[in-house]
């Protein structure tokens, strides 16, 4: 790990009425990598990234990306400081075609201003080409260029998951937090992911992905960090961490105190 | 009034815009029961208040299951509607002409202190105060009663441990409903009857909710005392005329100082 | 476009300046009346449904913003001397600080808070309008307001004294109004309001401010309003706190419901039929809030979408088609 | 679904259309008349209606004015001036109304006063009572809107004149509804009080609608003015009177108490001796007229008549006379015609316009004494 990672988390504690989800979690993402959160249900992988993307705000507990600390600031100054997310629950707006569905996603982050695109100027013409045309490319690599026109509420469970992780890929993002992207995804589709994660990967974006398929966090990440009762259990390459005894016991023989700390997943 | 408000946001999460005309319908059942039918005033009550619980229970079955947490703007709306029937409805029924409810107590005093209080004012009080009492009891003690409340905290986990939804809420919407119903017959032997009485009321309402706590029937409750003691030394001291801005000013500043209500314990909406 | 859609268009554009400038043609004051309450109720219905319709927050503050915005014309132009041109402007840019001061306080709690804020500010305009005398003259209202007087060029200061010319002077502010709604919509602004109400976290997560732009809309709508009041009254020549009359509201939200919240031209549409029908075909009075209310109570149960809702079922329905 | 969606606008438009009313075969005198039939104040436009309905069906039973049956168009206008207006507009329109009818509300007719002058269309007002109607009327004004019933101030100078005379016009409370009806008696009362070296002891106002009157009583009671000026009408009146009478307040009332609608058994319980109070008119007044018009208005409506039914009825007879004595039904001539009133009113005296277009008609003092109501006379306003 290099000594300034693109994002650095130190100290992370966040608490539901007295249970503790997330426990004094400290770790980070180098740039470049593909970086897996693994662990068993309610052991605050959700609650983790709910905290770094800004959706929730932790007890205690502070957050870099590049050395900038973003804490305590607020889910939309997240995102365009470049920490992208998807969401567990498939997010997409519904009656809006899929080329607005991803040009939303980029929209804050070229800055064209709102009185520039009422006013139609050129930089706006310029950005909203732009867009469209990075659209109608991912579009194209998770498969869904027929669609482009359509609304999203015509899409399938798996391709709505498809256009979600598209979205987060839009802006170009420094970081890409993932929240189980393959989640009751068929195996075509499984692969499909997969490769859209190699090729942005590719271009130079990090990503940061929760799952609990742990075969496809082992295939694709370089780094994997294992969670249990909100406390980090063990981390480090897939191989090392596959063979860690403690890992396999918290997998194997769940214990009763990481039930009670669920509140989620 | 509130109370009833109260019980059918927490439990429906819906804001119930109909529910003047309820208190309404209420007075305008009375003012027929006594005038033309000659019913005397207990009798009175329990039919006015089992009338327009039934009504309750219409409105739910019909209009207000649908919608059931839902959204919450398509429950305005629809209630919104409902009230503009009702209101113009009677008003096209019976028009505006005011009418008075005389029952065998409405020209009886009592005189405690020194002080002339109408009997009537004494049953009103003593009915809201027994209708508190009950709801609280209902709501704390029986079995019914912490399902509602259960389906107004949680609405999931009510359902996993088998209660049904609709009939609660039916229920709660019976009794939320029906307790308008109750606040018109006690009033209207008070108050003039006319289709229009229920309009100033429900805002009035609104505000004591707000202040008390959405959902929270103990907060709704004592914002009402709190809310018409303040309005009484207002009018005493000030113009009458604010007065009416009381229960919006102490609404905007409860909204922004204390969102939750007074025990800070309301249903965040 | 095919020739047939040009020709078509064509004739649609065509048919709508005819139906626009009917009411200047036309003999007689009742027209232009009817088109000085088309107009404006189009505006008002607009300005609804950029919150509600685009935005997702359900307002009954519309009928504040257009009485302040009214009050705050007719005493600029009546006290201050001021001309109506520059005092309309002013009682939008009331209404509108006005607005933001209030949506921004709400929205810190909830999308739930707003409403019934809103509600509450619609009822304290009403209280503040009659009983704050020693300003707005209390129910006696400000009567007697002046006919405003508009250059011309050639013709010198014409007085805007007769419900035709008024009719043009709210056409054109209605047509400007409008556009500038619609250039917002269709804008990246317009995106982001409809974005926001499907998908508050979502929106967020792509770098969307949802505070930002609702107060945003808020704002323009609570500007777009209380100027179309401003003008409104000069119409009427008095303003008295009928203004805030809850009827207004009741009326607006019908129009916005059935013509579709968030369909632009489904909106106007219902405006101009909503406006302009009960009192060409005399509807019975007694009875025409009660067919408003089962209107209302329809529109929600069976037709969520309005007009609006319907095309973009049918569009939908096309994609399925094509697609499989 | 889809089938009911697009059934469903095509029904409300077949019940829109079933609503419009075809037009009369043969051609009568047409009237436009603009009150409120919904809204806050229905009640009020409903005994207007009333009382215009009355004269206009013994007008018809005599076979008419110039031969020809009378129609009045009642248009609604929720006493808002944005209403009326367009509703006015739109009869006018029509050019087949030779005559308007009240208003009602002192800013409708306010609004629709510009309208009528630029028709040239006259505008009988039977129950708007703001002084500035008469103000702007008549000569230097518009010559083309009259009103019948007596400004707030002219009564209010009637009552504290009649006041002065008995020695109680010291230490008078106010309490009144927020309206122009409370504001602008409020103001006649001051006035009136000003020029005899006296000023109202404290003055309240109260929403209309208000329910409880508690605490405002409480109030009262402690501040112990010698009188208390009530201006109060429909049902905000009965909860007030009620409300008076259950908690003992005591305090003689004054101003425009509805004497015709206090409840018998609070009448006879002597609580309200010595109230006293000025009205246009009361259903009390032992006019021959007067008691058959009482009678005839009970027949028709089963229900009493009340100050505005008997202000809509008197203004109907006016602008009918006047249409007879114009000789035909032509709006500038019947205006002519209206200027030249003389007419006796049910109450006994002659109904003439002044200079503004006002008529001066008289006021009925009323007191009550030993439960009974008593009519004191007829005062000139």
């Amino acid at each position: 790990m290099t000594a300034d990672p693109l994002l650095a988390v130190r100290g992370l504690t966040k608490t539901y009425y007295g249970l503790t989800a997330v426990d004094d979690l400290t770790f980070a993402v180098a740039a470049g990598t593909i970086v897996g959160l693994i662990g068993p249900n309610g052991s605050g992988k959700s609650t983790t990234i709910d905290c770094i993307s800004g959706f929730q705000r932790p007890d205690v507990g502070r957050w870099f990306l590049r050395g900038t600390e973003l804490t305590g600031r607020p889910a939309h100054a997240h995102a365009r400081a470049g920490v992208a997310r998807t969401f567990q629950t498939v997010r997409a707006y519904e009656t809006l075609t899929l080329l607005d569905n991803l040009r939303l996603a980029v929209q804050e982050h070229d800055g064209v201003t709102w009185w520039q695109s009422l006013a139609r100027s050129v930089s706006w013409r310029d950005a909203e080409a732009e867009a469209t045309a990075r659209a109608h490319e991912l579009l194209g690599v998770v498969g869904l260029t027929n669609y482009a026109g359509a609304p999203a509420e015509i899409l399938s469970y798996g391709q709505r998951k498809l256009l979600t992780i598209a979205a987060s890929m839009m802006a170009r993002p420094a970081l890409v937090v993932l929240d189980e992207p393959v989640a009751g995804v068929n195996p075509t589709m499984i692969r499909r992911v997969e490769e859209v994660i190699r090729r942005v990967n590719a271009e130079g974006v990090t990503l940061l992905i929760v799952e609990h398929n742990v075969d496809f966090i082992m295939r694709l990440c370089g780094h994997v960090i294992v969670l249990d009762a909100g406390k980090k259990l063990a981390e480090g390459e897939p191989a090392e961490v596959r063979g860690d005894p403690r890992v396999l016991a918290a997998y194997l023989g769940r214990g009763r105190a990481s039930r009670e700390a669920a509140r989620r997943d | 009034m509130a109370m009833g408000l109260s019980l059918i946001f927490g439990v429906l999460e819906i804001v119930n815009f109909a529910h003047g005309e309820f208190y309404m319908l209420g007075a305008m059942i009375a003012y027929f029961l006594v005038a033309r039918l000659h019913v005397g005033y207990w009798p009175m009550i329990a039919g006015v208040t089992l009338a327009v619980a039934a009504l309750g229970v219409v409105l739910y079955e019909a209009l207000l299951a649908s919608v059931r947490g839902r959204s919450f703007e398509r429950s305005i709306l629809l209630t919104l509607g409902v009230s503009m029937v009702l209101q113009n409805g009677a008003i096209a029924l019976w028009t505006t002409t005011p009418r008075m409810v005389e029952t065998e107590y409405a020209y009886t005093n009592v005189t405690a202190g020194g002080i002339r209080i109408p009997l009537l004012r004494v049953f009103a009080l003593a009915l809201a105060a027994a209708a508190f009492a009950a709801l609280f009891t209902v709501l704390h003690r029986t079995r019914i009663g912490k399902a509602m409340r259960g389906l107004a905290q949680n609405p999931d986990a009510a359902l996993m441990v088998g209660i049904d939804p609709r009939a609660v809420s039916r229920l709660a919407g019976a009794i939320g409903i029906g307790l308008a119903g109750l606040a018109g017959a006690a009033l209207a032997p008070i108050y003039s009857v006319h289709p229009t009485m229920g309009f100033a009321f429900v805002f009035k309402a609104f505000a004591v909710i707000i202040v008390g706590g959405l959902g929270d029937v103990r907060g709704a409750a004592i914002a009402a005392v709190a809310l018409g003691v303040v309005e009484s030394f207002v009018a005493g001291f000030f113009p009458l005329i604010l007065v009416d801005a009381v229960a919006f000013v102490a609404m905007i500043l409860f909204l922004l100082f204390r969102p939750a209500g007074l025990f800070g314990r309301g249903v965040r909406v | 476009m095919t020739a047939a859609g040009r020709a078509a268009r064509a004739l649609g554009v065509s048919a709508a300046v005819l139906a626009l400038l009917g009411p200047l043609l036309l003999p007689g004051e009742y027209p232009a009346t009817l088109g000085i309450s088309i107009a404006t109720f189009a505006v008002l219905a607009t300005g609804l449904n950029l919150v509600y319709g685009y935005t997702g927050l359900l307002s009954f503050a519309q009928v504040a913003f257009f009485g302040i915005g009214a009050y705050t014309s007719a005493l600029l132009v009546v006290q201050r001397g001021w001309s109506l041109w520059v005092a309309f402007v002013a009682g939008g840019i009331v209404a509108a600080l006005l607005g933001l001061v209030v949506a921004h306080a709400s929205l810190r709690l909830s999308r739930h808070a707003f409403s019934i804020v809103s509600l509450s500010l619609a009822l304290l305009c009403l209280i503040v309008a009659r009983d704050w005398v020693s300003l707005t003259r209390g129910p006696m209202g400000l009567p007697g307001l002046p006919a405003p007087r508009l250059l011309v060029p050639g013709l010198g200061a014409v007085a805007v004294d007769r419900p035709g010319v008024f009719y043009g002077v709210v056409l054109a502010f209605a047509v400007v109004a409008l556009a500038a709604t619609h250039r917002l919509v269709h804008s990246r602004v317009g995106r982001a309001l409809v974005a926001i109400k499907l998908n508050e976290a979502l929106a967020q997560s792509h770098g969307v401010d949802p505070l930002r732009y609702r107060l945003l809309a808020i704002g323009v709508s609570a500007l777009l309003t209380g100027m179309a009041g401003g003008l409104f009254v000069f119409h009427l020549t008095i303003v008295d706190p009928s203004i805030f009359d809850f009827y207004y509201t009741e009326t607006m939200l019908i129009m916005v419901i059935t013509g579709g919240p968030g369909s632009f031209w489904g909106v106007v549409g219902a405006a101009v039929v909503i406006s302009a029908l009960p009192d060409l075909l005399r509807f019975s009075t007694d009875l025409r809030m009660v067919l408003y209310g089962i209107v209302l109570i329809a529109a929600v149960l069976a037709f969520p979408g309005g007009v609006g809702g319907w095309i973009a079922r049918r569009r939908l329905l096309r994609w399925r088609r094509a697609l499989s | 679904m889809g089938r009911i969606d697009r059934r469903l606008p095509i029904a409300l438009l077949l019940v829109w259309l079933g609503a419009v009313t075809p037009a009369g075969a043969q051609e009568p005198i047409h009237i436009g008349s603009s009150i409120p039939i919904t809204g806050g104040v229905a009640f009020f436009g409903q005994h207007s209606r009333w009382g215009t309905e009355l004269a206009i069906a013994e007008a018809n039973a005599a076979g008419g004015v110039l031969g020809r049956k009378i129609e009045v168009n009642f248009q609604d206008n929720r006493c808002n001036p944005a209403e009326a207006v367009k509703s006015v507009t739109q009869m006018l329109g029509e050019k087949k109304y030779v005559a308007m009818l009240d208003g009602l509300c002192s800013g409708v007719v306010l609004a629709i006063m510009p309208l009528i002058e630029r028709a040239q269309i006259p505008l009988v007002v039977a129950n708007a009572s703001a002084t500035a109607v008469a103000e702007k009327s008549g000569a230097g004004g518009n010559k083309w809107t009259f009103k019948v019933n007596p400004t707030d101030a002219s009564l209010a100078e009637a009552m504290v004149a009649w006041l002065a005379k008995e020695g109680k016009i010291a230490n008078i409370a106010f309490l009144g509804e927020d309206t122009d009806f409370g504001r602008s008696g409020m103001l006649g009362f001051q006035s009136a009080l000003g020029r005899r070296g006296q000023k109202l002891a404290s003055t309240d106002f109260y929403q209309q609608g208000t329910a409880d009157f508690t605490a405002v009583f409480t109030k009262l009671r402690a501040q112990k003015p010698a009188s208390l000026a009530l201006y109060a009408i429909a049902a905000d009146f009965q909860n007030l009177i009620r409300q008076y009478h259950s908690f003992g307040v005591g305090i003689p009332l004054t101003g425009r108490v509805l004497s015709d609608q206090i409840p018998k058994e609070i009448l006879a319980s002597g609580a309200l001796d010595g109230t006293s109070s000025v009205q246009p008119y009361t259903p009390e007044v032992e006019t021959a007229g007067n008691k058959a018009f009482v009678a005839a208005f009970q027949k028709m409506h089963g229900n009493p008549p009340n100050l505005l039914s008997y202000m809509s009825y008197e203004t109907t007879r006016v602008l009918l006379d006047a249409i007879k004595r114009a000789g035909k039904a032509d709006p500038a001539a019947i205006r002519d015609a209206l200027e030249k009133t003389k007419l006796s009113s049910l109450l006994g005296d002659e109904i003439e316009f002044d200079k503004n277009n006002l008529a001066h008609k008289n006021a009925v003092i009323l007191t009550i004494k030993n439960g009974q109501i008593v009519v004191l006379g007829l005062s000139r306003t």
